[in-house]
């Protein structure tokens, strides 16, 4: 018989937090496009960008990712600024 | 720990011939024919060139013959029957191998 | 993710648009990131298309999911979300008592293992393992992405045990683990990246001798304890600690052997050249490990035996797609004497490599990839298709590794270009009773050799 | 070698003139064949040497050797020490019980011996060899092949010894009896591949139903660690090939740098979300059957897709072969996604294939077998203009296999073997025992959770 320990590391997660209110309407919002490093990014949200300007009329602001891993320092101070503008934000992720 | 364990081999049997000597050498080289064994492998003709131009040099009256193995596994069927043809012939075998 | 996540904490909606292979990962991602409701809309363009039209009629598609997920409220369980399951694991302590076989079945189906039989780490067993290293257990080495989940040396040596490393092995696992952790390596994308990424580990300095290191024939291949057990270990501790699991985090396509292990020492006492940590600017009697993760491993026969054959053979055989790389160019010993008596330098050979591994503009990924979307006004989209273009972007992150048995053959190890990742070396922090350990364990060696 | 010991048996002397690294590797193979006391002289040629000077100068070092070998009489304290190195080399053919001990003891003792890869393995204890051996209806001493070099009996009892210890489950059984039926089908040419300088490592796809009976992933990360399945059945083969057909690394395994593809290199085919036939039915096997599919490469090229069109595929595969590599055995591993792209473009896996063939063009001066004085004029700052100056790298679309596998991403793959020896892909049937059904449901619950 073997009594054996576990092989995982402890994690200090945050606290489980809920997702920010939902706007009423998109009419005259401004919505933020966050842009990622992948190459497909920029055209499907210059798609999305078209749609939500000639669907339901609201005006977007693009914030361009400059690599692929998290923003950090200066990069997150910017990230955070831009937020401060913006209404909503749309990201593409994953590939 | 209190587990044991009895456990099988996982050598698989070969059946390895009886070790055998080598055949008897010869008294001198001297007027005798050397075949000299190409495998294909690339540094092998320019080996065996060089082993035939020293042994010339050296050895009075040797003659030389040469065989080219065709790709690098063991030889079968015909191409077998061709080598021990050639070996027939030859008092001697000198080959490249490994690479 | 982690961005849109920050967008949620500012207070601001939120919505992610993902590619349906990568929701699950998106989804992990979010939660241990402490907003496990951000909602997440999957599309099904192709990853990495390359077609305007796809790319429009795929949004079009989700659109209205797109603006629902803007605009409907929040449901309770979006409203006051539960962490989900990520934090019962980790657990302190015995959790599991059982034979060889029901150990091994139970930490498989908890997801602990790589799928082969692993050495049960009782507390015995991590406490000898422990005499590898003089840090304290519970000092914590680094936080592991994704989970960010903490590398104390207890936890590494519990890994270490698993994957049938003896304590003398244990200071190249953690100082492989610090080298990971160094942001230069780009670990937290690679380890999850489609790409397949693999850490390839070079250890130089008196340590491989003490541990019996392969240095010659057959480096990478299994057979030599040392070589197969640390790079294990390391795999088991970014997938126990760190957390990727495959096809969830770890979103590796095709994968790659070479998670297996890919451990080499350097054969320092055969090379014409300083050591890899040397050039590093370590001194020759430290002892150290260099990272970088890869993806491709070409080997190819020699062009020739003469200087300009050697170099020739490893320009040739870099694929165009492997732009901007880190590399590892491997030589063994007797190759590398031959271009030391040449007069080349490992850097004459970088040089060399560098410059003239080169393909005309139109088989270069950039360039095919700026026509197919029209982008000719870009730098590389604007050159002529003929025109030869180089390869590799970055000479400073090539590196010429002197390791392998006899034989014409030449290794390229390579990484990715698209994240500047670049070779982070550490030194290998040795316990203070070393001589006595690895006197214990030298034994530990196959009978023929 | 083995046409050297030949040269002995017709009763003439023979002389190996043998680079120094592969001493070991020249006195095994002739121990092999029952002539320990062969006679090598070691050179010091650079390997594949191509400069007149070098080779000069080595030859000349070793010629007095040479003489010395066709003419001086075997002495007795030679063939004693000969005779001696045989016997050392026998160990562990034993049947029954070989050894007892704990853990431990156990997993130290064999690697001593030199019968593990350096991970730990499962005791093969008669009662865990005897729970593999439900996986086949085979008799337990049944030889299922001779497998060089040592030309070691595999039979199905030393099989299963060899996948317990891989931790493989008996569900796998059938599977590594399978390859190892196909690794000595003579068009592998396994006796070679296994022992080259070029560390080659058995591919091995699967196919049929079998893949989803023990759980082989066929989909995101197949050929990383993770799946029971895919490891320990490339784990089993590769320990069989180590421990039946004697191949130690750096003596008879003479791979310069070695392939982690050695652990294990073992995947299934995602036929479900193929829209194509599967290797196996193309290589003439039904639907319905299992099969397993194999062959050596050494290289592995993992490239994005420089576009997501049917021709930007095939570029991707075409434009990344290594020039080194020229008309060798290839496996293309391809996502269902983009094996959807190129299929609804009308196009079979055949004609994916023929178009790979006829775009992929490598520069004749980067061809191995182009000397260096053609390559001088030709430098790679101009790369060839003209049509005559540029080569195929596959001439044969039946050297290329495709396969459709892996997870969603934009990755394309491909391995790759040698030109330079005849090698064809190999696929074999997979028998199944009569209690199949029950045995599949007896192990199918062994998998991780996060799978489920």
């Amino acid at each position: 018989m073997y009594e054996v320990l576990s092989p995982v590391g402890k994690t200090e997660l945050p606290q489980p937090q809920p997702i920010a209110p939902r706007l009423g309407s998109l009419e005259g919002r401004v919505i933020g496009l966050f842009v990622n490093s992948k190459p497909v990014a920029p055209v499907l949200l210059e798609r999305v960008e078209e749609l939500l300007r000639d669907r339901v009329g609201a005006r977007t602001e693009r914030f361009r990712h400059p690599h692929n891993r998290e923003l950090l320092g200066e990069e997150l101070l910017a990230f955070r600024r831009w937020v401060a503008e913006v209404d909503a934000v749309v990201g593409a992720v994953g590939d | 720990m209190t587990d044991r364990y009895e456990v099988l081999s996982p050598v698989g049997e070969a059946e390895i011939p009886e070790p055998r000597r080598n055949a008897p050498r010869l008294d001198r080289l001297e007027g005798r024919v050397v075949g000299l064994f190409e495998n294909n492998k690339r540094a092998a003709p320019g080996i065996l060139e060089v082993v035939e131009r020293e042994l010339r040099a050296r050895v009075p009256g040797v003659r030389f013959s040469r065989f080219r193995h065709p790709h690098n596994r063991e030889l079968l069927g015909e191409e077998l029957l061709a080598f021990r043809r050639w070996v027939a012939e030859v008092d001697a075998v000198v080959g490249a191998v490994g690479d | 993710m982690y961005n849109l996540v920050e967008v949620e904490k500012l207070g601001k909606p939120a919505v992610a648009l993902c590619n349906v292979g990568f929701v699950q990962d998106a989804v992990a991602s979010a939660a241990v990131r402490g907003v496990p409701g951000l909602r997440i809309v999957p599309e099904e363009i192709p990853s990495e298309c390359t077609s305007r039209e796809e790319i429009h009629s795929g949004v079009d598609r989700v659109f209205d999911q797109i603006l629902r997920a803007l605009l409907d409220p929040p449901t309770d369980r979006e409203s006051s979300p539960e962490a989900q399951g990520l934090q019962e694991e980790g657990v302190e302590g015995v959790v599991y008592r059982g034979t060889l076989e029901e150990v091994n079945r139970y930490f498989y189906r908890m997801g602990w293992t790589d799928g082969l039989p692993i050495v049960p780490p009782t507390p015995r067993a991590v406490e000898e393992m422990l005499r590898g290293t003089d840090l304290e257990p519970d000092h914590v080495v680094a936080h592991l992405p994704p989970r960010m989940g903490k590398a104390t040396v207890e936890k590494i040596a519990v890994n270490a045990v698993m994957a049938g490393a003896l304590p003398t092995h244990l200071p190249v696992v953690i100082a492989a683990v610090e080298a990971l952790l160094d942001p230069r390596t780009w670990f937290g994308t690679y380890q999850v990246s489609t790409g397949s990424w693999a850490p390839f580990v070079v250890v130089n300095g008196p340590v491989r001798r003490d541990v019996g290191l392969n240095c010659s024939s057959g480096a990478l291949s299994p057979g030599n304890m040392a070589n197969a057990a640390i790079g294990r270990a390391l795999s088991l501790v970014i997938r126990n600690i760190g957390g990727a699991r495959p096809g969830i985090e770890d979103m590796g396509v095709l994968g790659n052997p070479g998670k297996w292990s890919m451990v080499a020492g350097e054969w320092e006492e055969l090379s014409p050249w300083p050591p890899l940590h040397v050039d590093e600017g370590l001194s020759p009697e430290r002892s150290a490990v260099s990272v970088i993760f890869v993806n491709t491993f070409v080997q190819v026969l020699g062009y020739g035996s003469e200087p300009e054959d050697l170099v020739r053979s490893l320009t040739y055989n870099i694929p165009p797609t492997k732009k901007d790389a880190t590399a590892a160019l491997l030589l063994p010993p007797h190759l590398a004497r031959i271009l030391a008596q040449a007069g080349w330098q490992k850097q004459d050979v970088v040089d060399f490599v560098w410059r003239y591994t080169q393909v005309p503009a139109c088989q270069h990924p950039d360039w095919v990839r700026a026509r197919r979307l029209g982008e000719r006004h870009t730098r590389i989209g604007a050159v002529d298709p003929h025109v030869a273009v180089q390869v590799l972007g970055r000479k400073e992150v090539i590196r010429v590794v002197v390791v392998g048995g006899p034989g014409n053959v030449m290794g390229i190890v390579l990484g990715g270009g698209i994240m500047p990742a670049q070779w982070v070396t550490r030194q290998v922090q040795l316990p203070r009773t070393w001589g006595r350990l690895v006197t214990r364990y030298r034994g530990v060696v196959p009978r023929v050799r | 070698m083995y046409n050297l010991v030949e040269v002995e048996k017709l009763g003439k002397p023979a002389v190996a003139l043998c680079n120094v690294g592969f001493a070991a590797d020249a006195r095994s193979a002739a121990m092999v064949k029952g002539y320990p006391a062969l006679r090598v002289v070691l050179e010091r040629v650079p390997c594949e040497a191509t400069d007149g000077e070098s080779i000069e100068r080595g030859v000349v070092e070793a010629i007095g050797e040479v003489i010395r070998a066709l003419t001086v009489p075997l002495q007795e304290e030679e063939w004693e020490e000969a005779v001696g190195r045989m016997a050392a080399w026998r160990p562990g053919e034993a049947r029954g019980v070989v050894y007892r001990g704990n853990y431990e003891e156990v997993n130290r003792y064999f690697y001593r011996m030199g019968w593990t890869d350096g991970l730990p393995i499962v005791p093969p204890t008669p009662r865990a060899v005897e729970e593999m051996l439900r996986g086949t209806d085979l008799e337990p001493d049944h030889v299922v092949a001779h497998l060089p070099p040592r030309m070691g009996k595999a039979t199905v009892e030393k099989i299963a010894v060899n996948a317990v210890m891989a931790g493989a489950l008996p569900t796998h059984l059938p599977v590594i009896i399978a390859a190892v039926e196909a690794l000595v089908d003579p068009s592998a040419w396994y006796g070679t591949y296994q022992v080259s300088t070029g560390s080659w490592a058995p591919f091995v796809v699967v196919n049929g139903p079998v893949r989803r009976d023990v759980g082989l992933n066929c989909s995101s990360g197949a050929l990383s660690p993770g799946n029971m399945a895919n490891a320990a059945i490339g784990r089993a083969i590769r320990l069989v090939d180590r421990n039946i057909g004697g191949v130690r690394p750096g003596i008879e395994d003479m791979g310069v740098f070695g392939n982690p593809g050695k652990y294990t290199l073992v995947l299934g085919e995602n036929e479900e979300e193929s829209p194509w036939e599967p290797l196996h039915v193309e290589q003439g096997f039904g639907r319905e059957e299992s099969a397993v599919s194999v062959f050596f490469p050494n290289t592995y090229v993992q490239a994005v897709a420089m576009g997501t069109d049917p021709e930007s595929l095939v570029l991707t595969l075409a434009r990344n072969v290594p020039a080194g590599k020229r008309n060798a055995l290839t496996a293309i591993l391809m996502i269902p996604d983009h094996a959807r792209i190129l299929a609804q473009a009308g196009w079979s896996k055949q004609e994916v294939v023929r178009r790979v063939v006829e775009v992929a063009r490598i520069p004749r001066y980067r061809s191995p077998y182009m000397p260096p004085e053609r390559a001088e004029g030709l430098s790679p700052r101009e790369l060839p203009q003209r049509e005559e100056d540029w080569m195929p790298a596959w001439t044969d679309p039946a050297q290329i296999r495709l396969v459709v596998t892996g997870g969603p991403g934009s990755f394309m793959a491909l391995w790759i073997s040698s030109g330079l020896m005849p090698a064809r892909w190999v696929t074999k049937r997979v028998r199944l025992p009569k209690a199949w059904g029950r045995l599949v449901v007896r192990y199918r619950g062994i998998v991780p959770r996060h799978t489920g």
